[in-house]
């Protein structure tokens, strides 16, 4: 179940290459071809040599952003790693319509999972036995569960513990990621080869195995599970992390402050690594819909939260049971997992596409 | 070099597996006597110890483990009882085929829609790149439950547990080709997007080609690359879909077989499970870096 | 994994007494009246599904472990000396008598002679011997036979058609055993053979043979068209009427039950209680129940450790597990709520429903009285800065859904006196595990026995001490010595009116100890479409029996 | 101002080649202004048109007040008001900067300006035959489009399809208007050939370039599999590619820049068309393979081919045009006959086009009109930005040592690479066996194409690549080889200016801090860098390279091409070095920033005392630059010496073909 970090545009090819190549065109969301769609009109006019660097696109673009876009453009080999760079919040400006509802989707979220109380003032564990299987209507937006809880107001409650699970997961999976990743970029040869190898097993180790290992060992619950998924997914992103760094370490701007004469430590402090983890919060964005995902189908495996948490993972795995007769039991927690996911995974992109050069 | 790697990572993933598995609560002897809770006698137990060699130190069983891996025995299953190649040989068919009709259908619908929307004017660019992300965002199991719903139990299309016809592989396969489509497609479209923007497009439009050639001479080609060099990232995605997807339609397969030989702690099950899955991931690398090495040049030149 | 009931855990099944189970007659006897309801006359040939969610057995010798899918799938193809007719009398099969000596030292089998195993193997005496040998055999891991035939000493082959069970002290159950699936009969020449060859396809008598076994996807079993062996109580005789039976494995219950709707299936087991409502009131869909004998469904509270060794606390919790609106309601009325530790299809069960009054203002008092009264942020309560919490281990196999979900709502009910029960769903190894090392408060196992004798397996104080497997069947800690002389006492006499009175006595010491919380009866639930006709449970076990059967074209 | 179009139109009328339609407006002229020579221009066109006859003379092109914007019709055209005639056999150029409008010009004649644009014109003719479709809407179109100088509205203000090209979701443009995507699919390499800008990524990467070059046929002609791939055999052997046999199975990676070029042309050529668009086909090639190009174009024309070429470069395009319009803003500035404009150009666009290329130039002499001249006051937003006045008043460093001291030695330096692919165990040379001398207060030149070694020679000056073999001495003291942690401290008396600006600045940074991290290495002791420049001492270097200190705070990305090298420049002198190691700095840049960036270097070299090791693959720039130049091929230098001598007496023969090769303009004006 390792993330597909890759297909989210910045990983390597399974193989362990460089990152030119061929995997130039897996990671190709080419700044070049990025710049002239998002300036809306620059349709393949894309300079090369003199005429190039800022030469049409530069015109055609729209807006502030749009002209600077297209500068990075210097054909398709120069695109990859190094010219995608990560804006800052100024992206932002640059947010489409299901951008920003991506994005209010998940202030909504977040709403949710601080103050759940402001959006459903009711207990979500508070059990009903009269009112069980009550279908969405007045009183209950999406129906009752099995023993009558109120399912908007578990879908809401369990906001947090899913957030908090896709978040954490992907936290952890990045951490391990920039250890694992940075290690191999910058360590050597014998630390890099140490690094890819088990990298590599990781990835040749089936995902959802993996989780279930960590589960059956110490148990099923929320903390484990996140734990799992994390694990699960650092392989993908230590790839992309431990490419990244290699590009950043090996770019221009670092020999340029080499020659300048600066330490190792300050050039990896100052140059190397805020520039290759910088991207790194686009992918967690990306992550953690996609950690959500994978949190739910251990839940349904019966490997996640313990009931009667308010997960939605877990809900699933309780409305499976009467996916016939109370069909409202699994799909407002569904849909609350598909569109989480989505929106992050909305924001993500747009934060990965706009942010850059 | 490259065998050396391979034979490394089953290695790592045998070794893995092997310490893993110890440790889990359950005793392997009560798995071998009929599962946990079985009024197995006491000489029973020592009996099965002392012939499975669980009485020996796990260095002891560790190495004997690999030692018998080493000559291509996997070992006999605790729980099922029969050789463990035997098992896997009944069951990879399946679990391959399902996995190989998914990427399939996947790459299709993914390429099909990367090319379709990118062509249609924004409203299809966006409802396209829309599927793709909420297809990204299903997840499987929720997924097998609505197509269930929908095209068995309320259609009576196909059927809702795997027969021994094609009819029953629809709804598996579309379970587990879906989300993949979904990311293939959003890898797909970029690099879609990138040929149709690319100045060799612009030379075949200059040559006279028109867009329907564009489209399948070009740019199909690109936006299949990533697909190609994503598809052994797919295969561990698949076989970890199809844990669930097997379970779901009572399909046959190895995700079934590796989720039950877990819950059993039929270790010589899973080890070689893994084995066999981790192999599929080496050769599925292996020739997918062939197949993107024939299809583009650039890639032996870099 | 989806949840699987049954699919690993074994069902010692010991009959120690012949006495009649009345009660559970009267149900069977509804429950199977209803295919009969059709008038048509049977027809020869077709072949049905069955699809079941007990899991595939590991092995389809029943002797080889013996749990519930071997005996699911085992009585098409092998069959027992005994049988039992609805009324639980022992009823002959293979044997068509069984006579005890006179000191109970050993019982004389007579056997049928013109019964022969598919594979040619005339059955007789020898067949019978080697029958017990192999399943006495600890290679075998027999895990019902084993204790079932823990007396036997040896089978002497008396003549062909005579079978001398030598024993070493009485043992009034035998027959009752016998008659169990997992200690049927089955070919010596077959039983020759590795046990891994003979897990593939056993040789018995039964009405059908084992064809093929594709793992994981089917096991395909077809007529044995010289069948002649039918129990006593069969509708007809000579071979069965399908051409085939399709044994489908399907562990998603959601999945089985759209299997069956759509006429993918013909049979399904494990039913949900959702689905067995939606079946009753469709006009395509049929169900069969029966209660399955021994415990009921129960909880267990660990009696030998805290908080749960002071009876207060015990007290406590019963009185405030409200489960009467949750059984209503998540059962949709296909279950009773039950106040006796003994299914309604065991005889001899006392029901003590004032035990079982929900009363929170006395389960507070009760909490203080026991030292319980501090209240933490979260509302739990406290003793000396601990918190009243009460692990319980959920097996996702045992436990189906809808009980998880009552589970789920006594934790609710529990709470607002201040208990912190923590529900814990497990696979069976880690909850088999969890329960080996007493790291639980109260949890809920099932027992499936055809006898009370099922009361001191689960609560004689020797039961407390595991098995070599670390199991030990008496989870609720029960040790009172007055307890075991009555069940001791239960199980060596034969004096019914005795039997009555002594369990009426266990049960009550049971209930006023405030050890179990019964919940309802364990039932078999076999969901069946409109194609089928002549279905019946076996009334031993409560397992279909295909033999009658038969499919419209 | 018109009167440029004007008299440009006679000289055309005289020639009988072309007739020039009104340029536009060429200039600061109000845009009514054009509207008149348009409309005098198209009459002029008509009696010429009238008077061609046979195929010599033949008007195989006639474009007339060509507009062509992206987004709202009508607003802001990125080409406004292109007119020219091109006859048979004749070559007519396009030169201007970037962003003057020109490949878009190229590509609009196809149908092909880019998704969400608009194009209009009063007249576009191929053989004869016109490329705009009347349109019942036409009014509105003219209303929305036209000024009150597009007079002839009456006589058709047309819109030509917009382009249907792109990304499919920016077409709507082009719904109804034009010709149809079918009528513009047989113009298309049928009529009118196009090489693309970018030969080296302008052939499907993923196909042999035979099927990319039999697709022409395929599409143009009834051919059968057979004949075409006969046909495509000629086409290569036309081109000059060798060994067409084999390298028709090849596909684009596995072929070198010019022979990618020279397949990119074949595919152009294949169908036959009138007309061959080349838009900059030359750029990115070294020049002996541009020259080889260059020849090409020169047979292609003899065979009758009328070529549009289109180039930056006045020196590539006075070898091939017969006529030129020099563009900028969209607009043509002036046009003509190659000579007039190239010999006496009129405009001062022009005149400081040609004044920026360096070749010939000496040493020494400004190649950019002086700051606030007339170039910059032109109205034109995409050329270089006004810069302050280079100030004057800092110090100059004295130079410590003798004029001849050395201050970088290079003995003998070689270093391999190995080769991945090639015969098991190969290796390359790309350094092989160099030394040289850099002297202080002098530039040395490195010369040489792609593939020389001259990147490798300075990555090991700049100490970033070990050499195999041979050594570097910075003022009398090892340098290279040698542990960084010895070389640290001395870093700063080195400095680098790169090709790529961009690259190589933190993506993080801003200019400000940029500079001021440059100015921290100062401190010797490179770890003591607590220290905080201020943000005087910024503003200080920005106005040593003539920036406006307001920008220290923006980030690199938001600068144009010649105030990222600016930048560049000013962040290698923080330190206040002895040597700058210049690896192509100006090859990315516009040929009047390029002018601008070389005269600033100059300029630095004179006040500062500064050495140069200055690595260009133009021998013009080169010519311009060095005291000393020395010319690499396959990692040897071949010849080295005063550049004047080595331009002058070349002894090697590589030294003479690539002299021969570089194109020069007909005589300086």
């Amino acid at each position: 179940m390792s993330l597909p970090t890759s297909a989210l545009g910045a990983g390597e090819p399974a193989s362990p290459r460089g990152v030119g190549g061929a995997a130039g065109d897996v990671e190709a969301f080419g700044v070049g071809g990025e710049a002239s769609r998002a300036g809306g009109s620059g349709g393949g006019i894309r300079g090369a040599g003199p005429d190039g660097s800022g030469g049409l696109a530069g015109t055609l673009g729209r807006g502030s952003g749009g002209a600077g876009r297209g500068l990075g453009a210097r054909g398709p080999g120069a695109r990859g790693f190094v010219g995608r760079r990560f804006g800052g919040l100024g992206a932002l400006g640059a947010l489409g319509v299901p951008q920003w509802i991506a994005l209010g989707f998940l202030v909504l979220l977040v709403v949710a999972a601080v103050v759940p109380w402001l959006l459903a003032p009711g207990d979500p564990l508070a059990i009903a036995p009269a009112e069980a299987f009550r279908p969405p209507g007045w009183g209950h937006p999406f129906g009752t569960d099995e023993s009558g809880r109120d399912i908007y107001t578990r879908v809401v409650h369990g906001t947090g513990a899913s957030l908090v699970i896709g978040v954490a997961a992907t936290a952890i999976g990045v951490a391990l990621a920039l250890v694992l990743g940075v290690a191999a970029a910058l360590g050597g040869r014998v630390v890099d080869f140490g690094v890819s190898r088990f990298l590599e097993v990781l990835f040749a180790f089936p995902g959802l195995l993996l989780a279930l290992l960590v589960i059956t060992v110490y148990g099923p619950g929320i903390v484990t599970s996140t734990i799992a998924v994390g694990l699960a997914t650092a392989p993908g992103y230590a790839r992309i992390i431990r490419a990244q760094t290699r590009s950043v370490a090996s770019s221009a701007y670092v020999e340029a402050a080499v020659v300048l004469g600066r330490s190792r430590g300050r050039i990896l402090g100052r140059h190397i690594l805020p520039n290759a983890i910088a991207p790194v919060f686009v992918l967690v964005t990306l992550g953690v819909g996609q950690a959500i995902v994978w949190a739910a189908a251990l839940s349904y495996l019966g490997l996640g939260a313990e009931p009667p948490a308010a997960e939605w993972g877990a809900m699933l795995f309780a409305g499976k049971n009467y996916v016939a007769t109370a069909w409202w039991m699994t799909f407002f927690p569904g849909l609350a997992i598909v569109l989480s996911a989505a929106a992050a995974t909305v924001l993500g992109r747009a934060l990965q596409r706009r942010g850059p050069r | 070099m490259r065998l050396v790697g391979a034979v490394f990572v089953l290695w790592a993933a045998a070794t893995l597996t092997f310490f893993g598995l110890r440790l889990i609560p359950g005793d392997p002897a009560q798995a071998i006597l009929g599962g946990p809770g079985s009024q197995a006698s006491a000489e029973a137990l020592a009996q099965v110890r002392a012939e499975y060699g669980l009485d020996q130190p796990i260095g002891v069983q560790y190495v004997a483990q690999l030692g018998r891996l080493a000559t291509g025995d996997l070992g006999t299953s605790y729980s099922l009882k029969s050789p463990v190649a035997d098992i896997i040989g009944s069951q990879i068919g399946g679990t391959l085929l399902l996995a190989a009709l998914a990427l399939l259908v996947a790459w299709v619908i993914a390429l099909g829609l990367a090319v379709w929307s990118t062509r249609g004017g924004r409203v299809a660019a966006a409802v396209g790149s829309t599927l793709e992300i909420v297809a990204a965002a299903v997840p499987h199991f929720w997924l097998a439950t609505v197509l269930v719903l929908i095209f068995s139990t309320a259609l009576r299309w196909f059927p809702a547990v795997s027969t021994a016809g094609p009819e029953g592989l629809v709804l598996p396969v579309l379970t587990l080709a879906l989300p993949l489509a979904g990311f293939l497609g959003q890898v797909m479209r970029e690099s879609v997007l990138n040929a149709l923007e690319a100045p060799f497009t612009l030379s075949a439009r200059a040559r006279g080609e028109s867009e329907t050639g564009v489209r399948w001479r070009h740019v199909l080609r690109h936006g299949a690359l990533p697909g190609v060099a994503l598809s052994g990232w797919a295969f561990g995605w698949l076989i970890s879909g199809a844990v669930v997807v097997e379970t779901v339609f009572a399909r046959p397969g190895l995700g079934r077989t590796l989720l039950n030989a877990v819950q059993l702690r039929d270790v010589p099950l899973v080890v070689g499970v893994v084995l066999v899955v981790a192999l599929g991931y080496v050769l599925m690398t292996l020739a997918t870096d062939a197949a993107t090495r024939l299809v583009d040049p650039r890639a032996r030149f870099s | 994994m989806p949840l699987r009931r049954h699919s690993g855990p074994p069902r010692p099944a010991i009959l120690r007494s012949l006495a009649a189970l009345g009660a559970a007659a009267l149900l069977l006897a509804g429950c199977a009246a209803g295919p009969a309801a059709t008038t048509a006359t049977p027809a020869s040939g077709g072949t049905l599904t069955y699809a079941t969610g007990f899991g595939e057995p590991t092995c389809l010798d029943p002797h080889v472990g013996g749990n519930m899918p071997q005996a699911l799938v085992g009585t098409n193809f092998v069959e027992s000396l005994f049988s039992q007719d609805a009324d639980g009398t022992i009823v002959p099969w293979l044997a068509t008598s069984g006579t005890p000596s006179a000191d109970g030292l050993s019982w004389d089998i007579a056997l049928r002679d013109d019964v022969t195993f598919t594979d040619g193997t005339p059955f007789d005496a020898a067949a019978v011997k080697a029958n017990v040998e192999h399943m006495q055999d600890p290679a075998t891991a027999s895990s019902t036979a084993i204790l079932a035939l823990g007396k036997v000493t040896e089978v002497q082959v008396v003549d062909p058609t005579t079978a001398r069970f030598v024993l070493s002290e009485p043992d009034s159950a035998l027959l009752e055993s016998l008659a169990q699936t997992w200690l049927a009969m089955e070919s010596p020449t077959a039983l020759q053979r590795t046990q891994e060859e003979n897990c593939e396809s056993p040789v018995g008598t039964g009405p059908f043979v084992v064809s093929s076994w594709t793992k994981q996807d089917n096991i395909t079993l077809v007529r044995n068209d010289d069948y002649n062996s039918p129990p006593a109580g069969s509708a007809h005789e000579g071979p069965a009427y399908l051409d085939e039976i399709v044994w489908r494995f399907i562990p998603d219950s959601a999945t089985r039950f759209a299997a069956l709707q759509s006429g993918q299936v013909d049979v399904i087991d494990e039913m949900q209680p959702d689905n067995v409502v939606a079946a009753e009131s469709s006009d395509q869909l049929d169900v069969l129940t029966g209660a399955l004998p021994g415990a009921s469904i129960r909880l267990e509270l660990n009696a030998g450790y805290a908080p749960f060794d002071d009876e207060k606390v015990r007290k406590a919790f019963i009185a405030s597990a409200d489960v009467n609106p949750g059984i209503e309601s998540l059962f949709f009325g296909t279950v009773d709520r039950s106040y006796s530790v003994l299914s309604s299809g065991t005889p001899f069960g006392a029901s003590y429903p004032d035990d079982f009054a929900i009363d929170p203002d006395r389960a507070n008092q009760l909490l203080d009285e026991a030292g319980w009264t501090g209240r933490d942020a979260d509302g739990y309560r406290t003793k000396d800065g601990q918190r009243l919490t009460v692990d319980f281990p959920i097996s996702t196999n045992q436990s189906i859904p809808a009980e998880q979900s009552l589970f789920e709502q006594i934790q609710a009910t529990t709470k607002e006196v201040g208990f912190d029960v923590e529900l814990h769903p497990l696979d069976l190894s880690s909850w088999y595990a969890a329960l080996g090392a007493w790291d639980f408060g109260v949890t809920s196992a099932i027992y499936t026995k055809n006898s009370p004798d099922v009361l001191r397996i689960l609560y004689h104080s020797s039961n407390i001490i595991p098995a070599p497997s670390g199991y030990h069947p008496n989870n609720a800690h029960v040790s009172i010595p007055e307890l075991d002389a009555d069940l001791t006492e239960a199980g060596q006499t034969t004096d019914a009116d005795q039997r009555e009175a002594l369990y009426a006595d266990a049960q009550k010491i049971l209930s006023d100890g405030a050890y179990v919380l019964p919940l309802y009866d364990h039932l078999q639930k076999i969901g069946y479409g409109p194609r089928v006709q002549g279905l019946s449970l076996l009334p031993t076990l409560q397992i279909p029996t295909f033999y009658d059967a038969w499919v419209q074209q | 101002m018109s009167g440029a179009g004007r008299e440009l139109g006679r000289a055309g009328g005289a020639e009988g080649d072309s007739g020039w339609a009104g340029a536009g407006t060429a200039g600061s002229g109000t845009g009514g202004a054009g509207g008149t020579g348009g409309s005098g221009g198209s009459d002029a066109r008509g009696s010429d048109a009238a008077a061609a006859g046979g195929r010599r003379g033949e008007v195989v092109l006639r474009v007339e007040d060509l507009r062509v914007g992206f987004g709202r019709i009508g607003a802001a055209p990125v080409v406004d008001g292109v007119s020219f005639e091109l006859t048979a056999g004749r070559a007519i150029a396009i030169v201007g900067e970037s962003g003057s409008g020109k490949s878009v010009t190229a590509r609009s004649l196809v149908g092909l300006a880019g998704a969400g644009s608009w194009q209009t014109a009063t007249a576009l003719e191929v053989l004869g035959e016109s490329l705009l479709e009347e349109q019942p809407a036409r009014a509105r179109a003219g209303a929305a489009g036209g000024g009150p100088g597009r007079a002839d509205a009456a006589s058709g203000d047309l819109r030509l399809g917009a382009g249907d090209s792109g990304t499919g979701a920016q077409r709507l443009a082009g719904r109804g208007l034009g010709l149809s995507a079918r009528a513009w699919q047989r113009v298309r390499g049928r009529r009118i050939g196009l090489v693309v800008q970018d030969a080296l990524v302008s052939l499907d990467p993923l196909r042999p370039i035979g099927r990319e070059i039999g697709d022409a046929l395929r599409l143009h002609t009834r051919l059968g599999v057979g004949e075409r791939h006969a046909r495509v055999l000629e086409l290569l052997e036309a081109v000059g590619m060798p060994e067409p046999e084999v390298r028709v199975r090849q596909r684009s990676g596995e072929l070198s820049g010019g022979l990618r070029q020279r397949a990119l042309i074949a595919s152009a050529l294949a169908a036959d068309p009138a007309v061959l668009i080349a838009d900059e086909p030359t750029t990115a090639l070294d020049s002996t393979v541009q020259a080889q190009i260059l020849d090409l174009f020169d047979t292609i024309k003899a065979r009758g081919t009328s070529l549009l070429f289109i180039s930056h470069d006045l020196a590539v395009v006075s070898r091939i045009a017969d006529e030129v319009l020099v563009m900028r803003g969209g607009r043509v500035v002036e046009s003509g006959p190659i000579d007039q404009v190239l010999g006496s150009p009129r405009h001062d666009y022009t005149r400081a086009l040609l004044r920026a290329v360096p070749t010939g130039v000496p040493r020494g002499l400004r190649l950019a009109a002086p700051p606030a001249g007339a170039v910059t006051a032109m109205p034109v937003t995409t050329a270089e930005p006004p810069t302050t006045t280079p100030v004057t008043s800092l110090p100059t460093t004295t130079a410590v040592g003798g004029p001849s001291a050395p201050v970088l030695e290079v003995r003998g330096v070689t270093k391999t690479f190995p080769v991945r692919g090639g015969p098991r165990g190969g290796i390359r040379s790309a350094v092989d066996d160099v030394t040289l001398t850099l002297e202080r207060g002098a530039t040395l030149g490195i010369v040489g194409e792609s593939g020389s070694g001259k990147t490798t020679l300075a990555r090991i000056v700049l100490g970033l690549t070990e050499p195999d073999s041979g050594s570097v001495s910075l003022l009398g003291e090892p340098w290279v080889p040698g542990a960084e942690k010895l070389r640290r401290p001395r870093r700063r008396l080195v400095g680098a200016v790169y090709q790529d600006a961009l690259s190589s600045f933190d993506p993080r940074l801003t200019v400000g801090q940029i500079l001021a991290d440059a100015l921290g290495a100062t401190d010797l002791d490179g770890a003591s860098s607590s220290a905080h420049p201020s943000a005087e001492r910024v503003a200080a270097l920005l106005a040593d390279v003539a920036l406006d200190p307001a920008l220290a705070r923006v980030r690199p990305l938001q600068l144009s091409g010649g105030q990222r090298q600016r930048v560049s420049i000013a962040r290698a002198l923080a330190p206040q070095p002895d040597i700058l190691v210049c690896d192509e700095p100006v090859s990315a840049l516009d040929v009047s920033v390029q002018a601008q960036i070389l005269d600033l270097l100059d300029e630095l070299q004179q006040r500062r005392d500064l050495s140069y090791l200055f690595i260009s693959h133009d021998l013009g720039v080169i010519g311009h630059m060095s005291d000393r130049v020395a010319v690499m091929k396959n990692g040897r230098v071949l010849e080295q010496g005063a550049t004047a001598d080595v331009f002058a007496d070349p002894h090697h023969d590589y030294t003479r073909a690539l002299l021969a090769a570089a194109p020069r303009l007909p005589a300086r004006g």
